[in-house]
Formats: C-alpha cells, structure tokens, sequence
C-alpha cells in the first residue's frame, strides 16, 4: 500500500513497521509465522566484534506489564554472522538493518566498516546503550553527548549505509543526546533502549536476574517511550523509529501521532509472534477508514489541549 | 511447521494432589508434534502476565493435546481457572523432541516432580513401538507420586513413603542394574540436578541417555537467547529451539 | 512488633511501611479503612508556598500497569494548610512528614522555615522532583546534583527535623544525585519519585492528560525503583525510603532487600485503600515465620549469584 | 463509613443494546447507600486493567445493589465477563448522593446515555416519598433507549425516531412549560455538555436544579485530586468526595 510508505535515511520502507533488535533474531526464526516482505525493515540482533557468549542465566524474568532482559549480547561475532547470516538476507526484498554494539569507541568504526560491503545489508542501528566495560566512567556511551557524537561520526566515516542511532531513555536529558547524533550526521534515531531495572525473588532473596540489572522492556515502558519520541520529535529533524512496548496497532499509532516516523515491535514478538504483520494490516485499515494519506500526516500530529 | 492458533480447551481438571490436566483440541500442532516438544501458552488475556508459559505435550492424539501441570504461580493459577469451552493462545510444535529411531528395545523413562509430563507422550509412542518400559517416578513423598497411565513403574521416594526410599537416581540404578531385555536408552526430564545426576548414571552403565530441560524462556522460537545452555564441544544451545530434549553427553552441567 | 521499628533520621518510626506524598491525602481520608497508628508514618500531599489550583483536566491516565498523572500539585498553599491540616496531626501517634515543592530553590528554605515550629510535623520530605518554572535551564532541580545540593543545605539550615530528599529516577546517573543529597546534610532519601510519560488517545489524537506529559506510577516501574534503590544503596550511607509500584507485603521485601529501610505506598492505595495495613500484616508474619530479628537484617540483604 | 470489600454477585445480564445490569450483593454498603452515591469496582484480578471502575448506584435494596453500565473499554469489557456467583472487590458508598430533603412536589429526573442509571435508585426514593416524577430519557437513536422501570416518561431522541426530535433539553423545556404540580426540581445526570445544557434551563425556568458530574477518578476517596471541578464562588471541588451532585448552580462551566 502507498500510503505506508516511509523513508528512513536512503530507504524506503514499504511500511513503518520494523522488528526491534534482539527479539527477531534474523528473520529466518519467524518464517512459519509471516512472510517477511511484509515488514517495513527487519531490524537484526545486536552483533559485537568478537564472539559473544553472553551473560549467565537466569537471563531474563517477568515484570508487571514487562519484562527484564541481561542477555549480554550472546552473537556469533561481525566475522561469523558476514559469512553465515548475512547472505540469507539476499533471498528477500525487505531492507534488513544490522544492530551494532562496541565495548570501545573505535569498534564501532571496525563494526561499520566490515558491514559495508556486505550485500543484503541495508543499514546500520548503532546501539550506544550497550553495558560497556572500556568507557571512561564506566557510564554507558548513550548517556555523553559527546560519546554519542563520536561514535555516529566515526559510523558515518565508515559507511554509505543508512546510519540509525539508538538512544537509551535513561538520561537526563533526551535531546540533548538525541541533538548530538543528528549534528554528527546520524540518518534516523530509534528509540528507546530498554531501561535498567532490578527485580528480587523473595524467597531465595536473590536477584531475578543472574547479572542483577537487567533491561526493562514490554507494555511497561510504552509512556516513557512515547515520551522521548514527543520530546526529540520537537528538537530533531530526522525520523525517529519509535519502540517500547508496541503491541497492537494502537500502540504503533501512538507512536505515529507521538512523533515516530516508523516504529519497531520488540517484546511484542515473544508474546504473539504474528503481531508485527497484524500491526501492519491493522495500520492498513485505519489509513483507509480514515483517509490518511501518507505517514507523514500522522507523525507528530498530536493536538494540544489548549490548540 | 509452528503455528500460533487460538485452541479450545476440552477440559481441565484436577488429577492429583499437585497435578492438573487440560486437553486442548489442537488439530493442526498435535499433526505434527511428536514426544519431547512442547507448547507456549497465553495464560491471559489481559495482558497480565506478559509472558507465555511453556508446556511440555503430556499425551497426543490425531486432534488434541493433553498437558499436565503444577499450579505454581500466577500464571498456572490463571490456566486452572480455564474452563470447558473456553479458548487460549497456543503455539506449538515448539522445539526438538526425544530421538526414538535410536537402536535400544527397553526404554528406562525416569521423571522427577513433573517431569513425567512429556515421558507419557514418549511412553505411548514406544508402547506402539512395542518395546519395554521401565518407568521411574520420584518424588519427595507418596502423595505427590503421579503415575497415571504409565506401565512398568517403579516408585521411588525422597522420605520412603512409597516405593525406594530415595532419590530417584537409586531406583534408576537399580534398574540398570536389574536384567534387561535386550539394548537399553534412558529418557529423563525433571530438575536440572537430578538430570546431571541421571547422566551420570547413565554414564556408568555406558547407557544412551536423552534429557528434557528446563529454562526459563522468553519466546519459545529461538530469538531472545534466554535459554542459553552450554556444550560439551564448546558454544552455547538454545533449549527451545535446539532442544529441550539433548544427548545427555551434549550438556556441559555445572555452569 | 519491635522487630519492625525503624529509625529515619531522627524518628523512630513503629514499622518501615510508609504513605507516598500526594496518595494519602493528609491521612484523614483513610479513617474509615485503617487505624492511621498503623502505619510507619504517614507522608501528606505536597505543599507550595502559595496556594495551587493544579492542571487542567484530565490529569491522570491509565497505563500498562501503572498511570500518569499530573495533579500539578494542587494544594491551598503552605500557611491555611498550617492552620487548617496540621492541627489534625497531634490527634494520632503516627508521625506525619510534610511533603515541600518549591518553583525557586529559595522557596524551599521558606517552606522549611514555616514548618519548623509546627507541632505535629516530624519530618520534612523535599520534592526536588517537580515540574518548575524558574528554574535556568528549564530542568527540573532533581537532575542537577549541584542544585539538589543547595536546596538541602536551605532546608537543612531551616529546620531540625529529619530531612528526607526525594529523588527522580530520571537522571543519567542516580548515584551521583544521591551522594550530592547526603554530603548536603539530607537525613534520609526517598526514591522515585515517578517518571515522565506520555500516553496518546489515538481516537481523538490528543493526550490523554491535558498537559500532555505526566508522571508513571505504580507496578509498571518497580523494577525501576527497586534498581535505584539498589545503586543508590550501594553509595550513600543514610537510610533509603522505597518506593514505586508496592501493593504487596512481597513487593516491599524487594525493595528492602534491595536496600530500603523503609517504603512507602503510592500508587497501591488507589487499588486498594487498605493496602499499606495489608503491607505491616504480610510484614509481621514474615518477620515471625523467618525469625527476622529487625528490619536492618533485610535491607540490602541481596544475595548475588557469584557469592 | 465508607466499605472496602468482597461482594458476590447475584447476576450479570444484559439489559439492551447498549446496558448490562449488575446486581451485587452488598449489604453493609446498600444499607448506609442513597441516590446518586457511586461504587468503585476492581475488574480485574491480574491487576490489569489497573484502576478501579466508578459506577453510580442504579437500584438499592437492603442487601444489594445494581449497577447499569454501558461496556465502553477493557474495564467494563471484563465486568460483562463475570458470572453470577462470582466475587469482586468493591469500594462505597462513595461521594454525596442527591438531596432530596429540598422543598419540591414535582420531580424532573433528566438522564443522558448511562446518565440515567443513578436517577433509577433516586427514582425509586421519590416514588416512596410521594413526589411526582417525570422521566427525560434522551439517547441519540430510538433503539438507544432505555427507560426500564421508570415512570413518567418522556423519550427525546437526536434523531427523532422515537418521541421528541433534537436535544434532550427540548423536551426538558417542554416539560417545564408544561402544567407541573407544585413546585419542581431538576436533578440530572449524563455527559458535561449535556449537564450544563439542562443548568441553563433551569436557571430560565428559575428550578433548584442538581446535577451529576463525571470526571476519571484514580482514587475516588479524595485522595488523588485528579477529578478537580472549578466552583463558582472559586476554588476547587472534588467530584468523588465533594460531589458527584452538585447543585448546579455551584459549578463553574466552561473551563
Ligand atoms: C520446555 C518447558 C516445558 C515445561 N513443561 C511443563 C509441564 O509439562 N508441566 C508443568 O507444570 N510445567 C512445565 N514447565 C514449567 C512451567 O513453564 C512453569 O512452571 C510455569 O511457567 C510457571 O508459571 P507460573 O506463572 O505459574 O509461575 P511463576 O510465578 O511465573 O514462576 C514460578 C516458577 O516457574 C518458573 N517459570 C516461570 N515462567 C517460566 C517460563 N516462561 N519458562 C520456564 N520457567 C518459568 C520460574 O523460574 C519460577 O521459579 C515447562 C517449562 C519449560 C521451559
Ligand atoms: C461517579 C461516576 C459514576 C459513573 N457511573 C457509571 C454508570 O453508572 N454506568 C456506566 O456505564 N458508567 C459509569 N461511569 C463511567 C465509567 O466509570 C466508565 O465508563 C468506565 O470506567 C470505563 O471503563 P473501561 O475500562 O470500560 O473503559 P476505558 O477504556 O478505560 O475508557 C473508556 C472511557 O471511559 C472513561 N473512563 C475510564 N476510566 C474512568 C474512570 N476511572 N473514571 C471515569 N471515567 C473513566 C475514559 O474517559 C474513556 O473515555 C461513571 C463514572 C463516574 C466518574
Ligand atoms: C531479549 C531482548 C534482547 C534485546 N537485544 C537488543 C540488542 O541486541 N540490541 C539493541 O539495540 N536492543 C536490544 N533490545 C532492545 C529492543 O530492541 C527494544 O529497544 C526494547 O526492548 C524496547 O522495545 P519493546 O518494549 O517493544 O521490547 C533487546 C530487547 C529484549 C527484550
Ligand atoms: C496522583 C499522584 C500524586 C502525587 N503527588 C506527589 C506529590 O505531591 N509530591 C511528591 O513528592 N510525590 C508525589 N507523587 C509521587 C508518589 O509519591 C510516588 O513517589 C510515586 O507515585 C511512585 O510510587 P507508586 O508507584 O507507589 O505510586 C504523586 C503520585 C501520584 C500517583
Ligand atoms: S526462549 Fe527465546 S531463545 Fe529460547
Ligand atoms: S478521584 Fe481521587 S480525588 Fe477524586
């Protein structure tokens, strides 16, 4: 459909829906469940340099309305998923983006570096809300702007690809951090990241999750998310892939209305492994029931009160 | 193929003191499935809790799906309160179940706690396959014992309420020990500690030993990587997709 | 039960279960549910210097497992509730702690000052979280550590009762927050206060609070509250109050494992009136069934996965 | 003194197109209850939906209490869910009721969608004490209508497909025009607008006239300050605790 067309940087989206890194795997996981194609972009697990074993288990544990995650970024390393995952991308139309994470600056160049001659590779999420062990103060890189500022030049120094920032909610301040990614040349921004939380079992007086913080993700976090989609809407002028909690297409419109240029379905997967596609066709009939357009028309279109 | 379908539960009841049973009719996963595979289930509609729960196929037939399950949190409470009629999101065949085309004639099923859920769809299978069955069902005390439908059953007890008093390893050995018929394998589902300890016996006797896992799990299709478990041979398998049923030898324990 | 007194600066409180600012009222409201010397203490509605009439409707909105609100601190300004609220105090056992916002960091001290002969106030909480407007940069006081330094010092030169500081959990570092609240002279913290959000009707395409942006409460950020309890537990020395998303006694064993001395009920006493009684009951048989011996025993008795 | 309690109910039907009708019993909360007082009801057990669900008093008896709700969102989604013989939590009375003690013979109930269901129990007093009723129902469409137990009915429909055609206020007009025995007062119930509407009405006809205010309650006890009403003589009001009646000439409109 037309209508749903966006672009995202040098991509056109055939819709605003993408998958959230880390919950899709590569795609291939959810082919008995949807046809790929009919995605906006397949958004990859998150890739590191080196091999990754990740973190011990239990990795992961229930929340009201959410989930915790520490994974810790288990992947084959950027070598190993070139040569195994990556050709099978070829086999479809839909754009897939690489989501890339470094424990220090400069591998973010490398990451970016090797991914561009990579056919079937159309884009690159940069995560900088990784948990990083060789940052100066030991904060993650998307809390400095001037980390943040660093690491999307160096992204854009290295690639020709569409270059997508991912910001972590967990600062004081959005938009300053989401103003220095679009200065150093960022295509688009996504967010939001999953934000740190701790959960205990009160029997074993232990922390859920082996790793104790974990990520906050799921229904949970959708005010937060649409939130700093309406606060760096106002401050920025690339397109922002909107994601926290998107379950249903209401959820996308939310987003859509809130700011979003595109949004991404993350948890949402694990709970029905059909609601991307479902998302799409409930955006279909809701553009043609209402006339919209383009996405455009509905992207930052919240009405004010006092309008 | 893996299907996400809303089923209706053809009933649901309370089988013993810790178990219940829901029959699902589920004609196109039950196709497909085979002993070892498991569900994913919505227990609720109202989006509370989030996650689906995992559920091992209890008993098979052309149509339907049989699970059996202890109440231990709010979600399994939510799933004893379903009733008759009513339907769930079901997602299923998921994961690899028990390999049955390897050379054995006597089948050692040995299930701790509710680890006998999906050693009954095994049991059916191998029943058809003509070979013998010794089955193991432990548990801490006579009440909590659960052996419906299972033939060649051996008791085993934590405080010798019933059957040997023990754990269920000792009445495992027992049987390795006792007089075979022919090529034996043993098929083990249950805590993780009482697996490892299964291995080992199964390792003594130079027994072929395939074991269930458990882990938690957070999407059941091999993408969210929470149930990460490590190899022997080095690297990482997924339980949901790459199990939950593993060579025993596979498993690296103790990690 | 003695097993259950806690000490937060210089109170001595009969159980850690403690009423959230702006969910209790003054208390009185609740009379007809619980015997108010039930409770630890009991932490009334905010106050201003000058009287407020609040937001505009709607103020609040349901989320996943939790809401947003955004009162806008209305309240008849601190002198009438001087007058008209206090006096009420001295008919119960239970301390009550007054809950101060200021629009200027010297407004802060005046509030203080006032409060300081009032006779039935034991404790002043000081909201650095609300949404000001005189502030330099237009962020909120409770992001800048050297201001959450200088309104504790203002209030602590002010008064000699105990001084709890209210932190937000929307800062990029809350550690640093924290330790700028304690070395100011601030007798005990107090955290979340609740995080921004923003929820959208997509029928209409407005807010579903009028002015646009409120604060999340309840279930749905537990894991967040109980992560800033944990780090901040791990810096500061003076004793942490918890709080966000408690309904249950087992939700306010994670917290005080996690590190809090004491907690308080916000959101929980919307769903159920009587939860915080409901909170000291589950907390007595607990302490009986396990043989706690008294509170300090559970907080911060975490038991991480390496030990 | 306010209740906060678990209640069995004794029914759950559908009334009409548009209503269900609830019948709970209560009777610690019915025996202290009158007109125009609210309930707050827990709908889920899951803790989702979140918030308690306001519904107004629509029939009181001794023992029980009725509520009519109109199902709108997930809430009253899964009130419509519950069976007879099941439990809620449930919170009243709530709010000040209406005023009946104030010196009238001819009562005007005038009800806007699901404003009608506080004025059936209000209904009922009046009968009791011998006032004369009349009934404005209004709805957009005939087929909206409901009018269950009422007498002195007069039906207004948006479309005129039954009774009246326009607003709901044309036939208030009408019926204060009309020959009323004694002297009348208005109490009313349903959306702002409509409530305002019938405000100015009475003010023309120079009737004591109450109204029934709806606003989203987070506590409903006057806890939360997020059902805040702006008076005339300035200030502000709690809809939960000061009001859901006001008289109307209290209420500063348009803000
Ligand atoms: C492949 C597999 C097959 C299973 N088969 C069965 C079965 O046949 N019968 C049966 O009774 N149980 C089975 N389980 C365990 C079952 O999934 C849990 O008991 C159930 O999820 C508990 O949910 P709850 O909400 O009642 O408890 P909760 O309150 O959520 O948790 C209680 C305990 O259950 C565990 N648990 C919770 N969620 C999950 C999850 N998503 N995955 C794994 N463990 C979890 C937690 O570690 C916790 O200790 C199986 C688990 C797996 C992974
Ligand atoms: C004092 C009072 C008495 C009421 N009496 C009745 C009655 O007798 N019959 C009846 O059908 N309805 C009554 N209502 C309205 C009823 O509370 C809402 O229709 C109901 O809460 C909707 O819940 P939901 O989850 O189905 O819808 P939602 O999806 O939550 O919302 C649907 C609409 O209902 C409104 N709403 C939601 N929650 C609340 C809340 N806590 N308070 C007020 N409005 C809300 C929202 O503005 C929204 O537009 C009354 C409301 C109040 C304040
Ligand atoms: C299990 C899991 C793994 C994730 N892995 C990654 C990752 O590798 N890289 C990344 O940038 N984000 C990762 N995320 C974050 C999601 O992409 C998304 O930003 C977040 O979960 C919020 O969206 P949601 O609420 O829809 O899940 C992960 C999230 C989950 C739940
Ligand atoms: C309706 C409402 C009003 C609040 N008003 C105040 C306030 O006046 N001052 C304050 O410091 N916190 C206020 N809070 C924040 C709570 O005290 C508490 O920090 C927060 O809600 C998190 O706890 P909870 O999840 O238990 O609600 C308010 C919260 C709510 C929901
Ligand atoms: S449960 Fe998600 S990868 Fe296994
Ligand atoms: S609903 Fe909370 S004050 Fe009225």
């Amino acid at each position: 459909m037309e209508q749903l067309k966006v672009k995202i940087g040098k991509l056109i989206l055939e819709n605003p829906v993408l998958t959230a890194s880390g919950t899709f795997g590569t795609g291939e996981e959810f082919e008995d469940f949807l046809d790929l194609d009919k995605l906006g972009a397949v958004v990859v697990k998150g890739i590191t340099l080196k091999p990754r074993d990740g973190n011990p288990l239990p990795r992961i544990a229930e929340t009201p309305s959410g989930m915790l995650n520490a994974i810790g970024l288990q992947n084959p390393g950027v070598d190993i998923f070139i040569k195994e995952k990556c050709p099978v991308f070829l086999k479809y139309k839909v754009p897939f983006i690489v989501n890339i994470s470094g424990y220090e600056e400069k591998e973010y160049g490398l990451l970016a570096k090797k991914l561009e001659t990579v056919a079937g590779v159309a884009g690159i999420e940069v995560n900088v809300s990784c948990p990083n062990v060789n940052y100066r103060h030991g904060m993650i890189f998307a809390k400095d702007p001037l980390a943040v500022s660093r690491i999307t030049r160096l992204v854009r120094k290295n690639t020709k690809k569409t270059v997508i920032i991912k910001l972590s909610p967990e600062v004081s301040d959005i938009k300053v951090i989401a103003r220095a990614a679009e200065e150093a040349g960022a295509d688009a921004l996504s967010l939001i990241n999953t934000i740190s939380g701790l959960a205990v079992d009160v029997e074993t007086r232990r922390p859920k999750i082996a790793s104790i913080i974990g990520g906050l993700s799921g229904p949970a976090v959708k005010p937060i998310g649409l939130r700093c989609v309406w606060q760096v809407y106002n401050t920025v002028k690339i397109p922002i892939i909107g994601m926290g909690g998107i379950c249903t297409y209401e959820d996308a419109l939310e987003y859509l209305i809130a700011g979003a240029a595109a949004v991404a379905v993350g948890t949402g997967n694990f709970l029905d492994p059909q609601s991307t596609v479902k998302i799409v066709d409930g955006l279909k009939k809701y553009f043609i029931l209402n006339k919209i357009k383009n996405v455009a028309q509905l992207t930052g279109s919240l009405r004010l009160f006092n309008n | 193929m893996k299907i996400n379908t809303t089923a209706r539960i053809i009933y649901n009841k309370q089988v013993s003191n810790e178990y219940w049973n829901m029959k699902i009719y589920l004609p196109q996963i039950a196709k497909q499935a085979s002993p070892g595979q498991f569900l994913t289930i919505q227990t609720s509609k109202t989006g509370s809790p989030l996650l689906r729960r995992p559920m091992s196929i209890h008993k098979l037939t052309s149509t339907s799906i049989e699970i059996l399950y202890k109440v231990r949190g709010r979600g399994t409470n939510l799933l004893m309160q379903v009733k008759k009629g009513e339907e769930l999101q079901v997602l299923g065949p998921l994961g690899h179940g028990f390999d049955t085309d390897i050379p054995f004639t006597t089948a050692i099923l040995t299930g701790g706690g509710y680890g006998i859920a999906p050693l009954k769809a095994l049991h059916d299978l191998l029943k058809k396959k003509k070979k013998n069955i010794i089955t193991i069902v432990g548990a801490r005390t006579a009440k909590l014992i659960y052996k419906e439908g299972f033939t060649g059953v051996r008791v085993s007890t934590e405080d010798g309420t019933a059957g040997i008093k023990g754990l269920l390893t000792k009445a495992l050995e027992k049987a390795c020990c006792s007089n075979l018929k022919g090529p034996a394998a043993i098929f083990a589902c249950g805590p993780d500690k009482m697996l490892q300890a299964v291995a080992g016996v199964a390792a003594k006797y130079g027994l072929p030993c395939q074991v269930s896992l458990e882990k938690m799990m957070g999407c059941g299709i091999g993408v969210c990587l929470s149930c990460a478990c490590r190899l022997e041979k080095g690297g990482l398998a997924r339980v949901c997709v790459d199990g939950p049923v593993f060579d025993a030898k596979e498993i690296k324990w103790n990690n």
